[in-house]
């Protein structure tokens, strides 16, 4: 039964319509079951100690493969996987080494660097903005590329950096993602660039209230407001839930499933998103340079700094 | 009822009465508070109504204020029949009442607790306005004087009750009833309340006034009615009657039960009480300056109207509340009243059967068997190792349940199941059983019947003949007299007087309505028990 | 409250009208279900399912059993002071570190059964704690119990966070969350056991402390039925007065009453802690100090009603988690619901049936006792 | 920090006070008729799923306000029914209302909408917008006077202006109305009420209404006009930092507002001092500030700072009796 293609994802708390990344997963999924006609089963989680037990009924009833969405369910996988050694388990956003368990990790820095450059020219008050989820390293990485990708435009510009809070709560509190975003306006910031799933609703909500820029993330999210979201830092969570229902269907090997990939702009696996919403925004300059920059991100010729690789960010604010 | 004294007509005087009750009934399930009430209130007179605790004086007014329905009867107000369903209508047809307990809002403002419910439309000021002038007449009219802007919490006692009438004149009141009003005041603050009601009376307003004290009737009012066991048994002028004649109405011929005891031995003092005084939250003397001493082999009986500070005295002496100063010494010398620790009195030999056994003495949801060791839990009797031992609380349940006949014989009912007079037994049981030294007895056959009276004042009696100290608290007078050797009356927070066993029931009753010095007009002596029906109410 | 119309025996007392407040709070779970167009037979079938038809259903059904036994008992015996202990949540919150700090120190050095009595002494040491200051205020200060114990359970989440954001969690962790046990302060699961019975628990997390919390109850039903405290607790609970005229001193039943409450309250951690997840994390007691009050009103503060409407609780709590799988449109809120209606109708509306069932009891039963039914008639 | 900076703080806690405000003010007229009610929360809670819901379904935010109120006093009722009609407890019935609320509300926003308790997100026109006062743009740059108005008065949702309209009136329709003066009184005394002929039950009623409508306005508020839409849980304890501020502000209006406006101050400088580190304590953990309104408040119940004595009747079901 182990070849046998019936996909099940676990969604994270931020539920699968956050407009932001769990949403990215579930359209890759419904994708899938558009082009493909297979049916796929979800579950949300409304709390954490629902996890396990909803990786495992899955695994239970032969769902294959289950893919955990969000780093927190990396412990759960890693228990249940042992559990249901022939199910082909994925996750996204953390690495689980175990036989059956694909991780998948993507270079958000990479990508955020590349909407940092954008946010850098398109503010006219020399000051823009980071919102965070949670305090937790792999939000810094976006907040690292992103500080990075920004004064490699404008080596003076002024960032202000928040972050909503410290428990799983800050993914979903679009009222503090408001005020914090107006808080960084209210400073001189007009270009506010989000990581914090949920409770970047309100973040991209302050700044089309105020006439100001937001920046989405994960999901392409430029249609929240048309005009007043400057990009997206785009997360092709929806290619890795895709590409990992299609190799189960064509079969691949257990060693071939499990491993590590690690998705950046090379793999596509993140990028920035340009279209009719915030075409506008985007003057032929700056897509020329950010295009540049992507170039030589790809060869290797400008190497972003990874914040987990060390837990520091030489690039200050 | 056959033994009823034929009722004085009083002679109807020109005009519709303000008031007329026709054949009021009223019951609270089996008790018959109200039965078959005739009464005539002449306008613009002060019209007395006595009878002893729980004769249905409160009921009645009650009723004609609409707080209560009567089941039957009816009422006229100046010659026009009234449907009082709520006090809305009462108020509507010109009654206003000051009750015992007062109805005010405390942190309002004097002016504020006036026009609550008159407030004369949906805004306040036209009505406070007209209130501030209203009060202006009213104080200069009636010597009501009281500042409109004085919170009513911080006024004296004497004032709430001016506030109190005030309400009820502000709403155009032409019949003003008054429950106990004088209960809680100071003479000379009854005496300003006496000055006003005259005022009123010739200002054309009618007035009615329950109280309990002789002196204050025959003092303002020109007329007054008897009330006994819910009926009315007798109107009377005032000027042709006097305390005697109304007391024995009041208290009427009873089944007479002889106590049989022997001459009391006194021995020691086992309980001495010295300058006990008792200042409550609100400022009032409720104890003042009470001293008393209890000797082995006596009993000691505090007659007196509820309210004087007889349950207080209890509750000082026990423990439970207290003292603010004065002194209480057990045999073993040691000073009590400071601290209030009625376990440790327990301990010192002290029992206690308190007045409201539903309240204080018993816990109602508990077994019977538990409620029997309440206070005394913690008797090494009923231990087995850390434990309670059931069994050795049962048992010991079981052998009071047979001395004391308590029926159903069954220690493991609820005690909320079992009637009231072995309920009663219950608490008896579970204080006297013990050989305390001193035994305080509050209200001891108050709603127990006829047979379970006897057994208790045998068993009060047996005590005493064993040279225990009781203190016993009725206001039954009969059972003070039937049971002391000694009796002091008690009178506003004060004992007024000591007489001995074989005093004049109208004497005790004279002393009791606070009028001292009183000459002995006594028609029976010797011993009488009250019968079944007449229960009191606890007044708070 | 009102007074009863009628005495009503006792099995009608303590056995129907309890029963028949929980059968309308039910009823009405199921028209909501009605209401959002699912079939409440359907789901009751899938829900008795999801918490017992399987071994690992139960195991699960046991392991939230396990929670609520010892939020209920904390609830009921705080019930039997006449006090309402709210702050469930929070003492049991503050019992996880309690339980987790002594895990944390010796689950690398001893094994789990010397661990465990350690965690438990600070399990409940640390819930006692945190009911016993919102007690000293009531019984000291005057302060309402309820409104302090609320405030509480808000503070000790703020604390708790505090505590696992920036000194607990090990460095590098993404996750507020200590780190993970050793052997040593894991508890033994109840797998073998089921294995006797030739079920397979599978993963469910159910451990020994379900017979902590079962011998709690037993000495609960002790203490309180059986010990002086445990009778001054209950009279003061019952008539306060009486208590005082019986010498009993409030203030020590107030702190002994709710320090119990809290201990009790703080023991529930264990079985989450210790026995599923073998680290602290944040939020892990999911509502289970609330839970309690349902469950104790429920069980009308007896251990014995504890056991069976926490077993309740916890069949629903794992046999909603089925239902919200196969019946997504019935997400696990339906269980908030009933527990919202449980307590509304158990608790807040205790008496609404009370007049009707003992119209129905005078009708249906002899002429005698329908005199009595309904009120004695006057001589 | 600079002036600008100290408006904009200002300017932040008035919008994190509002729904404090608002159902501060709710329990104030609960609580002083002598019904005590620990479900705000609950009625704020279920009035925002409702706003998000009927604004989404109708697109007008007032088509939310009033859903949301309906549904608040509806609530409210079942609370009135608890503990007036059946003398119930009120705590227990309070406990069950805010449970009720949690349930329903997640309950039905997944069966409706499916997104995992969600309400769809609102476009604009179907929220509450900011009002700019006349002239706020144009005097922004004048010194000092500029921020004040053009920032702190200017630019709010008309949620706000009402709650904060609601204060005088509170206080008027308490202290200067004949409603106001026998609702204080039947929280004080209701049997001086009663034997004034005013009937205890409907006047409790009527607190009891006008308590849910102001929750429900402030649950509208979270959800359609301070977010675009509602969400799980999205009072998260707002209902009882409101009932810790009605306790601050001894159930008086003014002093409401004052509170309210301190924990939302307080909630603000959490926001927006994150981690950063306060003169003379150093750096103060955000729990803390989280945390301060219900130590405030437990100090203050604790009579160590002025004593809160609640209304008199409070909690106590009226039986009828001498
Ligand atoms: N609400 C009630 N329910 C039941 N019984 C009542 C109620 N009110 C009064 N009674 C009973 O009715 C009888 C008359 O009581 P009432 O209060 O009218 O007496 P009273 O003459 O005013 O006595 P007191 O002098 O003690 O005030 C008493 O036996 C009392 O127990
Ligand atoms: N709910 C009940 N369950 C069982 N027995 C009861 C219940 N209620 C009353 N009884 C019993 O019925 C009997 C009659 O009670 P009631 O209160 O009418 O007595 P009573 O005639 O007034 O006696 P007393 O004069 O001693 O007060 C009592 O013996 C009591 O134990
Ligand atoms: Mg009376
Ligand atoms: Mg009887």
């Amino acid at each position: 039964a182990q070849d046998e293609l019936s996909p099940a994802i676990v969604y994270d708390l931020g539920g699968k319509f956050d407009k932001s990344f769990n949403e990215a997963a579930y359209r890759g999924a419904e994708r899938f079951k558009e082009e493909t006609g297979t049916d796929y089963r979800d579950f949300e989680l409304q709390n954490d100690s629902q996890r396990e037990q909803a990786l495992r009924r899955f695994a239970q009833r032969g769902m294959n493969p289950v893919i955990g969405i969000g780093f927190s369910q990396a412990q759960a996988i890693e228990k249940v996987a042992e559990e249901f050694p022939e199910t082909r388990f994925a996750i996204i956003d953390m690495v689980v080494e175990k036989p059956n368990v694909r991780s998948i990790v993507f270079k958000e820095h990479e990508g955020s660097y590349l909407v940092g450059m954008l946010a850098a020219m398109a503010s006219e008050t020399g000051k823009i903005g980071f919102v965070g989820g949670m305090d937790i390293p792999l939000i810094r990485k976006f907040a690292c590329g992103y500080v990075e990708g920004a004064k490699a435009v404008n080596p003076d510009i002024e960032i202000y950096q928040n972050m909503t809070g410290t428990t799983g709560a800050a993914w979903n509190d679009p009222v503090k993602g408001g005020e914090l975003a107006k808080s960084q306006f209210d400073r001189g910031a007009d270009v506010v660039y989000h990581a914090a799933g949920g409770t970047g609703i309100g973040v991209l909500q302050a700044a089309a209230d105020e006439g100001k820029l937001g920046i989405g993330v994960d999901s392409n999210q430029n249609m929240l407001h048309p005009g007043a979201v400057l990009t997206s830092m785009v997360k092709r969570v929806d290619n890795a839930v895709y590409d990992a229902f299609e190799d189960v269907k064509n079969g691949v090997a257990m060693q071939e499933w499990a491993g590590v990939e690690v998705l950046g702009l090379a793999e596509d696996g993140v990028g920035w998103s340009l279209d009719e919403h915030n075409a506008p925004l985007i003057s032929e300059e700056m897509k020329a340079r950010v295009e540049e920059a992507s170039e030589k991100i790809k060869s290797g010729e400008i190497e972003v700094h990874d914040y987990m690789s060390d837990d520091t960010c030489p690039a200050t604010m | 009822m056959n033994d009823r004294e034929p009722a004085a007509a009083a002679t109807e005087p020109a005009g519709p009465p303000a008031i007329e009750l026709i054949g009021i009934d009223k019951s609270f399930g089996a008790v018959r508070a109200n039965r078959d009430i005739h009464l005539k209130v002449a306008e613009a007179t002060i019209h007395g109504i006595v009878g002893e605790n729980g004769a249905g004086k409160s009921t009645l007014m009650s009723i004609l204020y609409g707080f209560y329905q009567a089941d039957r009867g009816e009422i006229v107000v100046r010659g026009r029949k009234v449907a009082i369903a709520s006090p809305d209508d009462a108020i509507a047809a010109g009654i206003g009442m000051v009750h015992q307990h007062f109805m005010l809002v405390d942190n309002f403002t004097v002016l504020e607790n006036v026009i609550l419910g008159a407030e004369g439309g949906a805004l306040l000021r036209e009505g406070v306005a007209m209130a501030r002038a209203e009060l202006t007449r009213l104080e200069r009219e009636y010597e009501l004087q009281v500042d409109p802007d004085a919170p009513v919490g911080e006024l004296p006692v004497g004032l709430q009750q001016r506030v109190e009438i005030l309400k009820a004149l502000y709403r155009g009141a032409d019949t003003l009833i008054l429950d106990e009003p004088t209960g809680v005041l100071t003479p000379s603050e009854a005496d300003h309340l006496f000055r006003i009601l005259r005022q009123l009376k010739e200002q054309g307003k009618t007035v009615i006034l329950i109280t309990h004290k002789l002196r204050e009737i025959m003092a303002v009012t020109d007329r007054v009615s008897v009330m006994r066991r819910g009926e009315i048994v007798g109107t009377l002028k005032t000027a042709e009657t006097g305390p005697e004649e109304l007391a024995e109405l009041m208290v009427g011929r009873r089944v007479l039960l002889r106590v049989e005891k022997a001459e009391a031995a006194p021995g020691a003092p086992l309980l001495r009480v010295e300058n006990l005084t008792l200042v409550d939250a609100r400022g009032v003397k409720r104890l003042d300056d009470v001293s008393l001493t209890v000797r082995a082999g006596e009993i000691v009986g505090i007659a007196g109207v509820s309210g004087n500070g007889q349950s207080e005295l209890l509750e000082v002496i026990a423990g439970i509340r207290p003292a603010t100063s004065g002194a209480v010494f057990l045999a073993d010398g040691s000073d009590l009243a400071r601290s209030a620790d009625p376990a440790r009195r327990r301990q010192g030999g002290l029992a206690h059967v308190p007045e409201d056994r539903r309240r204080m003495g018993l816990v109602m949801a508990f077994e019977e068997n538990e409620s029997a060791i309440l206070g005394y839990h913690d008797d090494p009797l009923y231990r087995s190792g850390a434990f309670l031992s059931r069994e050795k609380v049962r048992a010991d349940a079981r052998d009071k349940i047979r001395r004391y006949d308590i029926r159903p014989p069954d220690c493991r009912l609820l005690t909320e199941n079992f009637s009231g007079g072995n309920q009663q037994k219950i608490v008896l049981a579970r204080e006297m059983e013990r050989g305390p030294d001193v035994l305080l007895v509050g209200q001891p056959t108050r709603g127990v019947d006829i047979g379970a009276i006897e057994f208790i004042h045998r068993q009060l009696v047996a005590m005493r003949d064993a040279g225990k100290a009781i203190l016993l608290v009725s206001v039954e007078l009969d059972e003070i007299r039937a049971l002391s050797d000694r009796i002091l009356v008690m009178f506003a927070g004060r004992i007024v007087g000591e007489r001995g066993p074989d005093a004049g029931e109208g004497e005790l009753g004279l002393m009791m309505a606070g009028i001292e010095q009183a000459g002995a007009a006594d028609g029976r002596s010797g011993p009488v028990v009250p019968g079944l029906a007449l229960k009191g109410v606890p007044t708070r | 409250m009102s007074a009863p119309a009628a005495k009503l025996p006792l099995w009608v007392e303590v056995g129907l009208i309890p029963l028949v407040n929980v059968a309308v709070a039910f009823l009405v779970a199921g028209l909501v279900v009605l209401f959002i167009g699912e079939s409440p037979l359907q789901a009751v079938r899938i829900l008795l399912w999801g918490a017992l038809g399987f071994g690992e259903g139960i195991g699960f059904t046991l392991f939230y059993t396990t929670n609520f036994i010892f939020t209920g008992l904390a609830v009921a015996v705080a019930f039997h002071a006449g006090l309402f202990n709210i702050g469930g949540e929070g003492q049991a919150y503050l019992g996880g570190l309690g339980a987790a700090l002594a895990a944390l120190a010796l689950d690398r050095v001893v094994p789990w059964y010397v661990t465990f009595p350690l965690a438990i002494c600070g399990a409940a040491l640390f819930g006692a704690a945190w009911a016993f200051i919102p007690a000293w205020l009531q019984a000291r200060r005057g302060s309402h119990i309820v409104i302090t114990t609320i405030m509480f359970n808000f503070i000790a989440s703020s604390l708790m966070v505090w505590l696992l954001v920036d000194h607990l969690s090990p460095a590098g962790s993404m996750q507020p969350e200590t780190r993970t046990f050793a052997a040593g302060g894991a508890l033994p699961e109840l797998g073998p056991l089921f294995g006797l019975f030739g079920a397979d628990m599978g993963a469910a997390p159910a451990n020994i402390s379900l017979f902590l919390a079962l011998f709690a109850c037993l000495a609960v039903y002790l203490f309180i039925w059986r010990t002086r405290l445990g009778y001054e607790i209950r009279a003061t609970g019952l008539n306060p007065t009486a208590a005082v005229y019986a010498g009993i001193s409030t203030v020590k039943v107030t702190l002994v009453a709710m320090f119990l409450s809290g201990a009790l309250a703080g023991m529930m951690a264990l079985n989450p802690v210790l026995g599923e997840q073998q680290r602290l994390q944040i939020d892990f007691v999911q509502g289970a100090g609330f839970v309690g009050i349902a469950v104790a009103l429920m069980g009308r503060a007896h251990p014995l009603g504890v056991v069976l409407a926490a077993f309740l609780f916890g069949m629903l709590y794992q046999g909603g988690a089925e239902l919200a799988f196969d019946m997504p449109t019935i997400s696990r809120d339906m269980i908030v619901v009933i527990q919202a209606l449980v307590i509304l109708f158990a608790g807040a509306l205790e008496h609404m049936f009370r007049p009707g069932i003992a119209r129905a009891f005078a009708l249906m039963s002899s002429p005698q006792r329908r005199r009595l039914a309904a009120g004695e008639e006057a001589p | 920090m600079d002036f600008q900076a100290v408006v904009l703080i200002l300017d932040s806690s008035i919008r994190l006070a509002t729904p404090l405000l608002l159902a501060c003010l709710a329990g104030l007229y609960s609580e002083r008729s002598g019904i005590f009610d620990i479900g705000l929360e609950g009625k704020m809670l279920a009035g925002a799923f409702a706003a998000g819901a009927a604004a989404w379904w109708a697109g007008s935010p007032w088509v939310g306000l009033l859903a949301a109120i309906f549904a608040s006093v509806a609530l409210a009722l079942v609370h009135g029914f608890a503990s007036i009609t059946q003398r119930g407890n009120q705590i227990v019935s309070g406990v069950a209302i805010n449970f009720l609320a949690a349930g329903l509300t997640a309950l039905l926003g997944q069966a409706w909408f499916a997104e995992g308790g969600r309400t769809p997100q609102l476009p604009g026109e179907a929220r509450f917008a900011s009002l700019a006062w006349p002239g706020a743009e144009a005097l922004r740059q004048v010194p000092f006077l500029g921020p004040l108005y053009g920032e702190l008065l200017s630019g709010h949702n008309p949620i706000v202006y009402l709650g904060f309209l609601m204060v005088p009136l509170t206080w008027w329709v308490l202290f200067k109305t004949r409603f106001g003066l026998r609702l204080r009184a039947v929280g004080e005394n209701p049997a001086a009420v009663d034997t004034a002929g005013i009937s205890v039950a409907f006047l409790r009623y009527r607190a009891v209404i006008v308590c849910g409508v102001l929750c429900g306005a402030a649950g509208a508020y979270l959800a359609i006009a301070q977010s675009a839409g509602f969400i799980v849980n999205m009072t998260a304890g707002k209902g009882f930092i409101a009932l810790a501020a009605l306790i601050f502000a001894k159930w008086r209006p003014w002093p409401a507002m004052g509170a309210c406006f301190l924990f939302g101050f307080l909630d603000a400088i959490a926001i927006r001092l994150q981690g950063a580190s306060v003169p003379m304590v150093g750096e103060v953990p955000v729990q803390f500030m989280q945390a301060l309104p219900y130590v405030l408040t437990v100090v203050l119940l604790a009579g160590f700072i002025g004593r809160a004595v609640p209304p008199r009747a409070g909690g106590i079901p009226y039986v009828k009796e001498r």
